[in-house]
């Protein structure tokens, strides 16, 4: 017989939720948020700044019906301007609420429950602003059903050999199959609510929205397999939507453009991204409503992990672009590196790579990580260095192009800057009315994160 | 455009409605298109005729008797300032069935449907007046009008003038020709006695016309034994026209 | 502190078994190995043809060191059940770089024959880029390469037995800390590798996804290998009573995530490529679509990802050792298609491109492939095969039981 | 209670979603679909009121004049004219002269003022049509302008559908004609169409132009 | 632990015990199937994978519907990419073939991925005989907890074991909270 062994019990991280909650607790805590918190003035008064600020969309929007694209700084050579730039962006911020649903359910990551409804809705909303910016590109937005196949009077199809069309068919899919995720997600919550709420017309709304859900056994048998489906539906699907953003731009040959770690390095920005508005919306919101036992440290640690690492291939993207400038011998795409580093929109790349690559770099200490306010600035830098990097992409690629009697610059102008601005007023109004009416956080699966919620612990050998 | 008024709609319905509804669809352009109307111009049209005196490059008229059918003395020409060849005889005929015949009839005689209908009726070809008349006359007619008839010099191009003017000599020809005049296959070809020519049979094609009407050969080799034809091959055939 | 009366000695039927495959593996490579070098003078071979050819083993097996390698720091990273159970397998794997890395000596003596730039550098395209492409750099590159990746495999393999005696939370916050900057490095060193020994093949191509796409196979090389040996394992002591069918159908996920990865950067060089169409890179294309070389390809599409990935997709053949032991031997093999496909369709020309293979080029992976399975066999039983001072083991052992 | 519906709400419910995926999935769009491709949108076949009641039927119809005695340019130019008021009068300075209906014509010549016309085929400006080409490739008055001579006020005959012009570009033997029966009406081919089309676009070379810069450049 | 047992003229849809833990609860559903009785339902305000095994639950309908819908739109989507680049408007562009492979793939891919998911979670739906706001279970006053934190097992008197009192007797013997009959 051998001798025992000794063998290590300990645990390192914090815990996913924090002691001394309960099945009722976590079902009240949350649910309370929804039906008895008083509507607070800082609600109002976030709510009302942000629906002032969607007013800049509404009237930029308005203008570009009036007067047409012209008003925006586009022109050529620089075709795509700002619209594009702000729809990849958006796009990118919509990427993390789906990857913390799927990959993390999938891959059984416990701390993704507390935060995973919250990110999808952000991901919805996000989406939302996205899809904006190209139908607004068109020009005639009205007539943006013709992006999809149908048979019309024209005798005419959609170009299935064009990166756009493809971008239609991703940006659709996805936010289609987001909504249908986050709303299955919601539907026992929802049963929740309807069950915990003592007025009738909130029984009424959320008790039609629940479909009449009685958490029986044999509905959640379908209901996880549905979910796990789902779940590894989106995850390719997520990867697959930045990388078809990626064609947009990879399978023209304008130097810059075309090159083909385009999409491994637009999934990673836009995970790179998403993560750090998550943790810009996250933080704000577990101060405010008092989540810190829900959302506990250990999220933010790895969070700010999962954003430290897609930031670090991020770089590594940025570096192939360099070193491949140089390694291809080739004129146009070494100009376009070298007109990138010191070319006119060369302090846009600068600030680009410290947003993006240097300041990040604290990352890699476990004091910054779990210093909410150093963290939640430094995700509002990366957001802002993501930013800059479709700028730098869209632009500096665009304005000297092949034939330099067509160079010229770009600077948006104030209807860009409203259009732009009007849609993160769009953003955050859609934000606050969720934490308003819905319960931002999944509490289903925060019961089964409860110590006593398993039937039986398990047993160490 | 009813499908702006639809699409106005719809986009009244999704709330998009602004006051650009001109700018709704790219259906109407403000851009000038032929007879196209102009708020901007005093007479209402966008169609702007050149300053007088205007020549446009390689047009310039240089060629009198082609033109004019004057000839240095200031009288009508009695010559063809073109080749006349069957194709032109052909077109000439396509053309004076369109523009002629309504009037002159489809046999010169002055019976067109048109003048069936109270038209004055205009004098046949087939009097000895315009048998005799220099073939220039009838090329002048067209061009300035004559009588009751208002010139055409606007929708029979100058060449085509020519060509008219080179069928109606063929038109005089037949009405006097003899049986005997045809060549000897021709005349088997007669219908027999009994078969009248009737309006319907004239709109028959005379003879089976070259499929391309507009771009028959300029300069072709000229049959001998037309009335009417002089300086074949002579004339500067390849002027541009006018109209 | 949790005793336990359980046992984690590797089962004596267990060490054996792995003797007797060491000595299977050593005497299989060194007879191909020894088969390939006499290529040198056999018909069917020579000078060329067996740096190719050693090429295409070489790379195949080196890559799997080295994606054992990176596969060791990625489970430092990120936790999780099934990083503990093959922790030992990837230290094993790692250290077989020890070999490896001098055996790019070869490549780099026959440099001037394998590799057309050295004697072009003459061409404008060589010579912008010979600040990179010079010969005393690619030797100083092999130098930097080894001490990063002998350097990390030798003090992550030394901390990890460290963790192990002294059952301490340092050493555990040691490997998670050299794990971060470790990974980077290596992706930028192994990019930079796949540079100089695969992508100058062709002198004036360039792809930026390629680095990604080089690790990506490796790494699928690297986990297959891993999977296939646990899969023999789970019969014995220890691993018998550690290594639950959750393990095996985590595992079995991490394969199918790295078969989609693999297709995933193939199939985007290969769209922006082909939509592109642009003479400096198509070119590559152009060499593996005409004259038979586009059945390899058809062979990797169906073989390399449609057939793992639908296998993949079933629970059943991925808990069950017997069959993901199969699956995991098939994609080593049919990866070997894919670096075949990467290095020899570079030696002919645009204008007669005709399908050809060498049986130098069945013998090299084969030798390299038995010197690289005794290495590992060597250095697999050295220590126990899970690690005992891991802070998450006990949690990685109970993975899959709960319900 | 958390019995908060009745029990005809299930049914309910379930019908509702039905309904909506009906009324807002098939019935939307094929309503949408309908009305963009009825007449009423296209105004396909209404006679248009015009200035002065021409009609094609009297002219063409009983008169026999040939469509090129007015439309002059149709051979020649990408646009075929409505003819200019002097074209009128070529007979009209002569016949029903004391006709009030005429009065507009009258005026506009004395007054040198163009008739504003209404336009009943109106393509939309982004695209470009050439009347001589067609022509000359054997495409009849009659193949789009339908039997003109029945009309006594105007109307448009086909759609003007993108989708019908593609469909002449796409198989122009079904509607091709030898270039001499361009204005005929009525015309039917002397052999099988499909014999006579196939030969024709061979022997006037019609192309099968389908790329997008043919009509929008 | 006390019993409600309310006298209905109608027949009752069945009756139900309330527990306090999730274990009570599978083992109560694993001693009623051992029991006999089929038509019962067990009720938790989150999924518990060891009911499954505790009611023999094996309905794999959801993934087969999923896998049809998958296969209906990668076919579908490819076919539909195809059919409209190659038949329905053809068109030269750039010289690439009418039918691009390579560039077919990613729609190919959305559309497999749309209606697999869309038929996910529609399959669920449905399957559950979702939407149904009103079913007998919510006429129990309790049942407001079984979306918080309470444990149901109701058996329902279709089942052929079903009889008021020895069912009732059944379920007190497995130590519930508080048993009460269920209005239809």
């Amino acid at each position: 017989m051998q001798q025992p062994v000794e063998l290590p019990d300990r645990i390192e991280v914090g815990p996913v939720i924090d002691e001394g909650h309960s099945l009722a607790s976590v079902s009240d805590k949350i649910t309370g948020i929804v039906l008895k918190r008083k509507t607070t003035l800082g609600w109002i008064f976030g709510f009302l700044v942000s629906f002032a600020v969607l007013q800049n969309l509404m009237a930029a929007a308005t203008w570009l019906f009036v007067k047409g694209v012209g008003v925006w700084g586009i022109n050529i050579p620089v075709g795509w301007g700002f619209a594009i730039v702000n729809f990849v962006w958006w796009i990118g911020i919509g990427h993390a609420g789906t990857l913390i649903s799927a990959i993390l359910l999938l891959l059984n990551q416990s701390w993704r429950n507390a935060i995973n409804r919250f990110a999808e809705a952000m991901t919805l909303f996000a989406v939302m602003c996205a899809g904006m910016f190209p139908v607004l590109h068109t020009g005639r937005p009205w007539l943006a059903y013709w992006l999809f196949p149908y048979p019309n009077t024209m005798d005419l199809w959609p170009q299935f050999r064009s990166p756009l069309l493809w971008d239609v068919f991703a940006v659709s899919t996805y936010f289609t199959i987001s909504a249908v995720f986050w709303y299955v997600g919601l539907i026992p919550d929802l049963a929740n609510l309807r069950d915990t709420s003592k007025k009738r017309w909130q029984q009424l709304v959320f008790g039609g929205l629940a479909m009449g859900w009685r958490g029986s056994a044999r509905h959640w048998q379908r209901y996880e397999k549905a979910s796990l489906l789902l779940a590894g539906l989106a995850t390719p699907l997520v990867v697959s939507v930045h990388t078809v953003v990626s064609f947009d731009f990879a399978v023209s040959i304008v130097p810059g453009w075309h090159t083909t770690i385009f999409p491994p390095y637009f999934v990673a920005g836009a995970i790179y991204s998403g993560f750090a508005m998550v943790l810009s919306l996250m933080i704000p919101l577990r101060h405010f409503y008092g989540l810190q036992d829900v959302i506990t440290m250990r999220h933010l640690n790895n969070m700010a992990k999962v954003t430290l690492a897609t930031g670090l291939i991020v770089a590594y993207g940025y570096m192939m672009e360099a070193f491949f400038g140089y390694f291809s011998a080739d004129t146009y795409e070494k100009f376009m590196i070298w007109n990138r580093m010191t070319g006119p929109y060369a302090m846009f790349y600068w600030t680009l790579i410290l947003c993006n690559i240097i300041t990040p770099q604290f990352l890699w200490f476990k004091r910054i990580r779990t210093n909410v306010f150093v963290l939640w600035c430094l995700s509002i830098v990366v957001n802002i260095g993501m930013w800059l990097e479709r700028f730098v992409i869209v632009i500096t690629s665009l304005h000297r192009d092949f034939l330099p009697s067509s160079w010229s610059m770009y600077w948006p102008t104030l209807w860009d800057w409203m259009t732009f601005t009007g849609t993160l007023g769009l953003f955050l109004t859609c934000i606050f009315l969720f934490v308003r009416v819905l319960p931002s956080i999944t509490i289903f699966e925060l019961r089964m994160l409860l110590p006593g919620a398993r039937v039986k612990e398990p047993i160490a050998q | 455009m009813r499908k702006k008024i639809l699409q106005i709609a719809v986009t009244a319905g999704i709330g998009l409605l602004s006051v650009a509804c001109s700018r709704l669809d790219m259906q109407d352009q403000p851009k000038y298109k032929p007879q196209r109307p102009s708020d901007f111009f005093a007479d209402g049209r966008s169609e702007r005729p050149p300053v007088p005196g205007t020549v446009a490059r390689g047009a310039l008229d240089v060629d009198e008797a082609y033109y004019t059918a004057k000839g240095a003395d200031g009288k009508d020409i009695d010559y063809f300032p073109i080749a006349v060849d069957r194709d032109l005889l052909l077109r000439g005929q396509q053309r004076f069935d369109i523009y002629c015949s309504p009037c002159h009839g489809r046999i010169g005689n002055g019976m067109g449907m048109i003048v069936r209908r109270g038209f004055k009726q205009p004098p046949s070809y087939h009097t000895d007046r315009l048998r005799n008349a220099p073939v220039g006359h009838f090329f002048d007619v067209m061009t300035n009008g004559y009588g009751a008839m208002l010139n055409y010099a606007a929708q029979v191009s100058v060449r085509d003038r020519w060509a008219i003017a080179a069928y109606i000599r063929a038109l005089q020809y037949a009405e006097n020709a003899n049986v005997n005049d045809l060549p000897a296959e021709a005349r088997n070809q007669i219908p027999p006695p009994g078969r009248e020519i009737t309006p319907d049979s004239v709109y028959e094609p005379l003879a089976p016309p070259d499929p391309d009407f507009n771009n028959f050969p300029n300069v072709p080799a000229t049959p001998a034994g037309v009335p009417g034809v002089h300086g074949a091959g002579a004339a500067p055939s390849n002027q541009p026209e006018r109209q | 502190m949790i005793r336990t009366e359980q046992s984690f000695e590797i089962a004596p039927q267990l060490a054996g078994d792995l003797k007797k495959y060491q000595n299977v593996s050593a005497f299989v490579g060194l007879v191909f190995l020894a088969l390939t070098v006499a290529g040198i003078f056999l018909p069917g071979g020579g000078m060329e043809q067996f740096l190719r050819s050693y090429l295409v083993g070489f790379w195949l097996w080196m890559g799997a060191g080295a994606g054992c390698l990176l596969i060791l720091m990625t489970q430092y990273l990120t936790g999780g059940a099934w990083g503990v159970v093959i922790r030992r397998l990837a230290e094993a794997g790692s250290k077989t770089l020890y070999v490896f890395w001098p055996l790019f000596l070869p490549l780099l003596l026959g440099a001037p024959i394998l590799y057309k730039w050295i004697g072009m550098q003459n061409e404008p395209v060589i010579r912008a880029k010979s600040l990179y492409l010079n010969v005393p750099f690619l030797w100083g590159r092999w130098v930097i390469y080894g001490a990063l990746w002998l350097g990390l495999t030798w003090i992550l393999n030394k901390w990890s037995l460290r963790e192990d005696e002294t059952k301490s939370m340092e050493y555990s916050r040691l490997l998670e800390k050299i794990s971060g900057p470790g990974t980077v490095f290596f992706f930028f060193t192994m990019t930079f590798c796949a540079v100089d020994y695969l992508m100058v093949l062709e002198p004036r191509w360039f792809s930026t996804v390629y680095g990604f796409m080089i690790i990506m196979g490796e790494c699928l090389t690297a986990m297959a290998v891993m999977v296939a040996t646990l899969a023999v394992l789970v019969r014995f002591a220890p691993m018998d009573h550690a290594v639950t069918k959750r393990h095996l159908h985590d595992l079995g996920k991490l394969l199918l995530a790295l078969t989609m990865l693999w297709a995933y950067m193939n199939f985007a060089q290969l769209l922006i490529t082909w939509s592109g169409n642009l003479p400096e890179e198509i070119i590559w294309y152009i060499k593996r679509w005409n004259g038979g070389w586009g059945w390899v390809g058809v062979i990797l599409l169906v073989g390399h990802f449609c057939l793992p990935f639908l296998l993949l997709l079933s629970q059943d053949l991925k808990r069950n050792p017997a069959t993901i032991f199969w699956i995991a031997v098939y994609l080593v093999v049919v990866h070997a298609v894919d670096v075949f496909s990467l290095v020899e369709p570079n030696f002919q020309s645009p204008e007669h491109v005709h399908f050809f293979i060498s049986w130098l080029d069945i013998t090299a992976p084969i030798g390299f492939g038995g010197l690289w399975l005794a290495l590992f066999f060597f250095f697999l039983p050295r220590r126990p095969l899970l690690p005992l001072g891991a802070p998450d083991l006990l949690k990685a052992l109970n993975h899959g039981r709960s319900h | 209670m958390p019995q908060i519906f009745s029990s005809s709400s299930n049914s309910f419910a379930r019908a509702s979603i039905v309904l909506a995926v009906v009324a807002i999935g098939a019935l939307g769009v094929s309503a949408w679909e309908l009305i963009a491709d009825s007449t009423w949108a296209t105004r396909q076949g209404e006679a248009r009121e015009q200035p002065i009641p021409f009609s094609h039927a009297h002219h063409v119809g009983s008169m026999g004049i040939d469509c090129r005695y007015c439309h002059a340019s149709v051979e020649n130019s990408d646009f075929s004219i409505i003819p200019p008021t002097k074209t009128c009068m070529n007979c009209h300075s002569q016949i029903w002269i004391n006709s009030p209906t005429l009065e507009p014509v009258r005026t506009s010549y004395a007054t040198n003022t163009s008739i504003r016309w209404t336009k009943v085929y109106d393509l939309p400006d982004f695209v470009y049509f050439n009347h001589s080409i067609h022509v000359k490739k054997g495409v009849g008055c009659e193949t789009c302008h339908g039997r003109i001579d029945n009309q006594a006020l105007t109307w448009m005959q086909p759609s003007l559908e993108m989708r019908w012009c593609l469909d002449c570009h796409r198989h122009p033997e079904k509607y091709v004609r030898p270039r001499e029966f361009i204005t005929t009406m009525g015309y039917t081919p002397s052999e099988p169409q499909e014999v006579l089309g196939a030969r024709l676009v061979k022997e006037y070379n019609i192309q099968k132009l389908e790329t997008c810069w043919t009509c929008h450049r | 632990m006390s019993t409600h047992v309310v006298e209905y003229l109608h027949p009752i849809y069945g009756i139900m015990a309330e527990f306090e833990t999730p274990g009570e609860l599978v083992e109560a559903a694993r001693r009623t199937r051992e029991a006999g009785y089929r038509k019962f339902d067990a009720y938790s305000p989150y999924p518990l994978h060891e009911l499954d095994e505790a009611m023999d639950l094996h309905d794999n309908r959801v993934s087969l519907a999923t896998l049809v819908g998958g296969l209906l739109g990668c076919a579908g989507g490819f076919g539909l990419a195809t059919w409209c680049a190659a038949v329905a408007f053809p068109l030269n562009i750039a010289g690439r073939p009418l039918i691009s492979v390579p560039m077919f793939i990613p729609i190919t891919f959305e559309c497999t991925i749309l209606l697999a998911g869309l038929t996910a979670a529609i399959s669920m739906i449905m399957m559950n005989g979702l939407p149904s706001p009103y079913h007998p279970v919510f006429n129990v006053e309790r049942f407001a907890n079984a979306s918080r934190n309470k444990f149901f097992l109701c058996i329902e008197s279709e089942d052929t074991k079903f009889d008021r009192e020895d069912t009732a007797r059944f379920l007190e013997t497995l130590q519930p909270e508080e048993i009460s009959e269920v209005a239809r």
